[in-house]
């Protein structure tokens, strides 16, 4: 079958530099100002971006997820700051130490390092891994920086397999000469570099055990594509991953989930990325991505409606409703990049005929369907959702 | 078939006491417990009444003596003005007999059936006459063991003794064998009955020995005797026309204008002068065949446009004249239409709130002195409120005490009471606890209510108390009362939020110094890893910031500004 | 200081009737809907008594009239005896007066207030006489109007008329005119409790006119007037001290042996000896000094070892004589202390259960018949227990009946009744709701009880119900009393599982051999990969061991061993 | 540091063979019996050996928890088996196709690929995956064979890092030579060949941050280990893996986990197996395993006392306990392999300590102190629990 336009590989649009002494640079600065204000017996404080729902937009001309410019201010001599303004400053000085040393600490890791009984008291500067948590994402917003680039790996999660050479410090392979089992990405991905790449698009797989039918299948030889497997909402460095794909080798990517408000959701995180995450979306996110399925229009067309599922919830009705699944749905349907026709159809359709369909469902025609039919017929045909 | 004149045959009349007999249960005597508290809180009940009437500081001494299983000796002796001899088989051997029921006046105890239902309920546990020794402090000591005789409803002295009175004893020491009761300490019990009623009359010493001999006092800790309460006359909103006509054929006044301006409340001559317009107004709206002019003009009546309703009707004179004369009719004449027609334009008139000069409430002072004198508080204060008016007409006046702390042992504690009197039963459904409960404790600093070291008094005051059972134990939820008791709970809770604020200042302010201080040595590590500056030098920067901060505080006072970004 | 004589100055005397007045709640009369209920309550209550003592198939007749707002006129009227023209004010006009509240008789109504409680009840809300118009059948109908002198608790006829009566009518029809209450067709309602009393009366014809003008009839389905109840003499098991003392000394029999004899059930002349015997021994045993040894001689009597006991004292003869001798002397000497003793041997000594022909069960047939008639069901079952006996010495009796499907909508519906009459409050806490709640009704094909079509009727008969309150509308938790209710219902849901089972069995058995038909295609399919053999001879295979399986079935009815590995 | 006898590999034990035939022939021997027995009016049934625990026991020689005799008959005419014998015989009937054409499933797809609606009703063989996954276990019991010998495979999860080179089909790699991604454990493991084994022992790891902490660190070369990330409890994948690298390897095989219940329970099942696969137990339980830590001792021994966190629920001594973490650890000490005095020891001690201690809580020492001095110090002098 040729290939349509749609999966061919295009330019690259940014060449990636990691460079740790901007990190370093920043975390100096900061504290330099707060020495100075102290120094004149003014309040220190930091000035931290808002998190949540109200200091984020959609950037319409670039299609992502942005911050908004709303700051809090953070001082030292205010009842209710105090601890977490020291807080600040201690991670800060933990992530100086680990970027200078060249060492990556998981979050966990971090809180643990910094936890100890403050002195005279029997208070812990860290309480909890959810005081730790929030600390980082804040710098993370004030700073402009990946926690990745502060050396603070998320968990990791997913595997690729495909044609391609990667080089991860000395080690040099090819994830296609891997056995079935794949690549394991890792928390960070920032240090990888692509050196060979023979496939032409990249196919994102939400669950494992489709990605590993596609192996089984041969489906990556035979279309020449990556599979990327995120086992559920993929992971930061998956994703980071994916926008280094499509952004530095030009890699269309194509998302392949389940028929239902999760696999749609994790779509639309690879693709413009999530209102907690917001300010990373323009290292997180690929709003290239493309859809290929499963979609409503599935279910009639190859005849699965013997192994949908009922969606959860109260539709929206009947009384109660809508709740659970129906809920999700009528959330996603007001995000901005399913503003089109498509999207609104496929959205309205679940909540009209009140089903989803698995990805797995497919293997009810026989296991080789979705590899020989299924997706070569619709990515070649560009059947795909925006 | 049977004839009807056999049937009837067997027809008898049966005597209060022996319906009471059968349904002891309806006089507070059910179960084992809290039979025992009923009759102690009939004889108590008594003792103050009668010490307050007669203007005495009441001593009221409380004995239980275990006889048997489930077999007591209950002895109740006060310092109060004692029974004169011919009354003494009316107050203890016949029901519905006594100084208050027919009256319309604040009042402790049940109507007249109290104490003679306390005889009888010995008498049929125990079989035992009830022993009173009493004197009004004159020459003699009267002992006379009393009975029921149930079949005719009277009391029968059974044995009686004169006894010479040479130190001028005067008080009332009533014994009762009872059976199938048990004294427990719990809270429905005794103790917690007694202890409840001394805080609610700091005036009276009270004393318990209980079975095991234990003496617990709670003594006096005020000397003002209550004034007693007086009768009230009845407001015109407050009456059925059952009540208007009932009194008119009793009253002894020469008119019914008379009847009315000489026996309700707020009803002066000029009054008159508008009721017979009311009611004349009423009759011709009455005689109006369109219903939607007639709704109209009773809501104008309604909006107190009598003068303009009865000028839309043509001849009104005449009615108005026809009800003038009424009112100078015998008041024994008066039909219970008309009765009926009185009452239903005092729906519509305006009256000045009902007198509330016989409501007896406990007071603040008082409150505070019986709180303080029995818990131990750390901190007492209390409210009492002016009195209000509620279905219309009849008066109340609600007040609460609140103790904090001290002795207090911790978990929220409410103390119950309708006219002085404690209610142990019931607790869920009663206004006092719905109201308590619907207070947002953490306004005033109480955190967490029901581990607060806190004692709260509920005391209703009113002619009528409007109860939700026959077991008065739990007042019914009527809007102004609940509404009463809240404002007067927040009062009280507010100025414990005051106390509770002042005490912890001083060491809130100390704690706020240190809060910022113990951070300095992490910031200070911190700020050292990442500028290089020296440890030492940081810290001293940080903690002469505060201490600046501090001393400025302590002269200007004023909160920093720059914590509220 | 107040003199003792001053403040008793204003002792008086209250009316049984004014302290009902005061305390109308106590008698029923509380919020709206119920009091309405009450006074129809006590009217049809007194008819259906009044039938049933005569032996007349009853007809009643309640109609409910709507005069204004929140006021009706009520017309109850039967085709009962008739009251006799001397009886009309003390029927109702007098409270506590009545043929059995004196008596140990089982009774629908309350102690002879009931119906001047209703009486009482109109004039205190409309001011209205309540008129009267009756006949016993002979050549005078009267027609009286009455109302309660409430001070003096006494009936006072207004105006009284005779007519003549030519054909021979005779009943009772009263009309009573009350406010401040309100008609709603609801649980607690008029219709509702005729509903329920019809139920349980099947041989009474009874009417309501609703106040739209609506007829409804719960037609007679049984021709049977129950036996009047008679009065049982008290078991000896059932007897306080204070009952025995007060008989005594009302009694006119000749000694207290005979007295007990004569005035107890289960006490013969024999029964007298060993009673001899029993409170000898008590007295002997209370002079023994060590506990130990008192317990156990306490413990030997209650085995029934008296002649033992008695012979391990010196010179018990006696005793037992001086016993012997306090039997023959007259009832009226008997002191309360010898009174104490002989309900204490009672409780001793071993009895007959009492006796248990004066409870009148509806029946299981008459109960079938009230239930088909009334709720048209498709099912219909009813268990009368034999008579039992709680608290030692108090007969009772259970019965349910049970319907199912039919007209009766989903929702399980319990219907409560004690001696007949529907309760219609407070279901949560009665014994019957607990008893009903208890059993596990999937184990009789009822699987999901809130939904099922099925109604439940529960009647518990004793002289004595044991309430849980002064409203009598709720049956204490004795457990005596809910084993036998269990016991009744289990027996009745036993045959209604029976007749679940059998209506299904046929659709049951074809369902049966579907399951395992519908399955072979696809096994076939599988075993056809499996083996290779063809599809259509595994399929073959399978369907003719099925026949031949369900063929042996039909003739041979056994259930196949073989599925139960 | 000279390293301890517990951690030298050993001659291997087993061999491994994987033969389809054997499955095949089986399934085949089922179908004809249950066909003799219909052709004779007999009621076929199936004998399935009966799961749950009143039908294991712990073969005190062998060490290992074992499957009892207890069989359950499935009959064909029995209305409440009926259903369950037609989907054990569509299920064996999908296994012989799946093997004969040497294809996986997931459990997932098994279902989706059997459930359809029964003509003539609205039944469908399959409601819900919770049907089928049992017939799949009864098939296990039945047959005696793992259900990856069925060609059908579990959820993956977990990597591996270390010299061993791998053979997966045609596919050969070394696993430390693959960047610090590690190598993805496929579900299924049956086919691997293990060409290459250039280390002394196998470290199982709990978390994959501590398993990437190792990693940074460059744990494995130094000390000659291979990494293995369970993430969590062990997936069936990582268990046979671990089993076979065992028996047919030599190598020892040393657990590292959270001190805590659910991290001893994770080392319980590497060991010995769980009691829902006690039928499995040959062929995915490794008695010979060996606990290197978290132990109750590490932390007075290291001064962690600071992370340590708060075990859950109520202890057994209070009102309304045991219960949560309390519990388990009461169940943990019954079990026959924890009857030894340092077993008993450690699970006493977190009782009365009432605290449990994270993997990662040896950050608070420093990144490198789990690497550098806590695993060399303890595995070196033998310092295992058994």
């Amino acid at each position: 079958m040729p290939k349509s336009k749609a999966v061919r590989r295009e330019k690259p649009r940014e060449r990636f530099s990691y460079d740790p002494t901007k990190v370093l640079t920043r975390l100096e600065e900061y504290g330099k100002k707060i020495l100075e204000d102290i120094k004149i017996g003014k309040n220190p404080y930091f000035d931290i971006p808002m998190r949540g729902i109200g200091n984020v937009y959609f950037d319409e001309k670039r299609r992502v997820i942005r911050m908004g410019d709303k700051l809090s201010r953070r001082y030292f001599l205010n009842v209710a700051h105090a601890r977490k303004f020291m807080q600040t400053l201690l991670i800060m000085a933990y992530v100086k130490r680990l970027v200078s040393e060249n060492k990556h600490a998981s979050l966990r890791e971090a809180y643990y390092a910094n936890k100890h009984t403050i002195p005279g008291t029997k208070e812990n500067t860290f309480e909890d891994q959810r005081e730790s948590d929030p600390i980082i994402e804040d710098l993370e917003r004030m700073m402009g920086v990946l926690r990745e680039e502060m050396h603070l790996t998320a968990d990791r999660r997913g595997y690729i397999y495909g044609d391609i050479v990667i080089r991860d410090g000395e080690d040099e392979f090819n994830t296609s000469k891997l056995g079935m089992g794949g690549w394991a990405v890792p928390g960070t991905v920032e240090h990888l570099q692509f050196v060979e790449v023979n496939v032409d698009y990249a196919l994102v797989v939400e669950t494992a055990a489709m990605a590993d039918r596609l192996i089984e299948e041969k489906f990556p030889k035979k279309e020449k594509a990556l599979i990327i497997a995120t086992q559920g909402q993929a992971s930061r460095g998956v994703r980071r991953l994916i926008h280094r794909l499509h952004y530095e080798e030009g890699l269309p990517i194509i998302v392949f989930t389940d028929g239902d408000p999760y696999g749609w959701y994790i779509y639309s995180t690879i693709k413009q990325g999530s209102i907690n995450l917001a300010y990373l979306s323009d290292k997180l996110a690929t709003p290239e991505a493309k859809f290929v399925g499963m979609t409503m229009d599935d279910i009639e067309r190859y005849g699965l409606k013997n192994v949908t599922e009922k969606l959860k919830g109260i539709p929206p009705n009947k009384k109660g409703g809508p709740t659970a699944d129906y809920k999700r749905i009528l959330e996603e349907m007001e995000y901005p990049w399913f503003q089109n026709r498509e999207w609104q159809r496929q959205l309205k359709m679940a909540i009209k005929m009140g089903v989803r369909i698995e990805q797995q469902a497919l293997a009810n025609k026989s296991l080789e369907f979705v590899a020989k039919k299924y997706l070569p017929e619709k990515i070649n045909n560009g059947e795909l959702l925006p | 078939m049977a004839e009807a004149n056999q049937l009837f045959k067997e027809f008898k009349i049966q005597s209060v006491s022996e319906f009471f007999r059968r349904n002891a249960a309806m006089l507070g005597y059910t179960g084992k417990i809290r039979s025992l508290t009923t009759v102690i809180h009939e004889a108590v009940t008594n003792s103050l009444d009668a010490c307050e009437e007669a203007g005495i500081l009441p001593y009221v001494r409380v004995e239980i003596e275990e006889l048997g299983r489930e077999h007591y000796k209950v002895i109740i002796e006060d310092n109060g003005p004692g029974i004169p001899e011919k009354y003494i088989t009316h107050v203890f051997g016949k029901m519905l007999a006594g100084t208050k029921a027919h009256r319309n006046i604040q009042s402790r105890g049940q109507q007249g059936i109290g104490i003679s239902g306390a005889v009888m309920f010995a008498q049929i546990t125990s079989g035992k006459a009830t022993r009173v020794i009493t004197s009004t402090g004159d020459d003699r000591i009267i002992e006379a063991w009393v009975k029921i005789d149930v079949d005719r409803n009277e009391g029968k002295i059974v044995k009686k003794e004169k006894h010479p009175n040479p130190k001028g004893w005067r008080g009332t020491r009533i014994e009762l064998e009872v059976k199938n009761v048990r004294y427990v300490r719990s809270k429905q019990g005794i103790y917690w009955y007694l202890k409840l009623t001394a805080i609610a009359n700091p005036h009276a010493h009270i004393e318990l020995i209980e079975p095991d001999g234990k003496l617990i006092v709670f003594p006096r800790s005020s000397e003002d005797v209550p004034e007693p309460p007086v009768e009230m006359k009845p407001h015109p909103r407050g009456v059925l026309t059952d009540d208007v006509y009932r009194m008119a054929k009793k009253t002894r006044r020469s008119s019914i204008k008379r009847f009315l301006v000489g026996e309700f409340s707020r009803i002066s001559d000029k009054k008159i002068d508008e009721l017979i317009e009311y009611i004349a107004a009423l009759r011709l709206i009455k005689t109006e065949k369109d219903k939607n002019v007639q709704e109209q003009l009773y809501e104008r009546l309604m909006k107190g446009e009598v003068k303009a309703v009865l000028r839309s009707f043509k001849g009104y004179t005449k009615v108005v004249k026809q009800v003038a004369k009424l009112m100078e009719k015998p008041p024994e004449k008066l039909s219970w239409h008309e009765a009926e027609e009185i009452v239903e334009a005092f729906k519509y008139m305006k009256f000045l709130a009902p007198p509330t000069h016989g409501l007896r409430p406990i007071g603040e002072e008082n409150i505070e002195k019986g709180l303080t004198n029995i818990l131990k508080p750390e901190f007492v204060t209390a409210v009492t409120r002016s009195p209000k008016v509620y279905s219309g007409g009849i008066p109340f006046q609600v007040e609460v005490g609140l103790a904090y702390g001290g002795e207090i042992p911790g978990g929220f504690e409410l103390l119950r009471y309708a006219n002085r009197v404690p209610l142990l039963f019931d607790a869920g459904s009663c206004v006092t606890t719905l109201a308590a409960r619907s207070v947002d404790w953490r306004r005033y600093k109480v955190d967490d209510l029901d581990r607060a070291p806190l004692v709260l008094m509920i005391n209703v005051i009113s002619v009528h108390v409007p109860y939700t059972g026959t077991g008065k134990q739990s007042i019914a939820n009527v809007e102004e009362i609940q509404n009463e008791i809240r404002l007067a709970i927040m009062d009280a809770a507010r100025k414990l939020q005051t106390y509770l604020s002042g005490k912890h200042r001083r060491l809130h302010q100390a704690k706020r110094r240190r809060t910022f201080e113990k951070y300095v040595p992490e910031i200070a590590k911190a700020l050292s890893v990442l500028t290089g500056e020296p440890e030492e030098d940081v810290r001293n920067y940080f903690l002469s910031y505060i201490e600046g901060h501090f001393a400025a505080k302590e002269t200007g006072g004023a909160e920093e500004v720059s914590e509220n970004a």
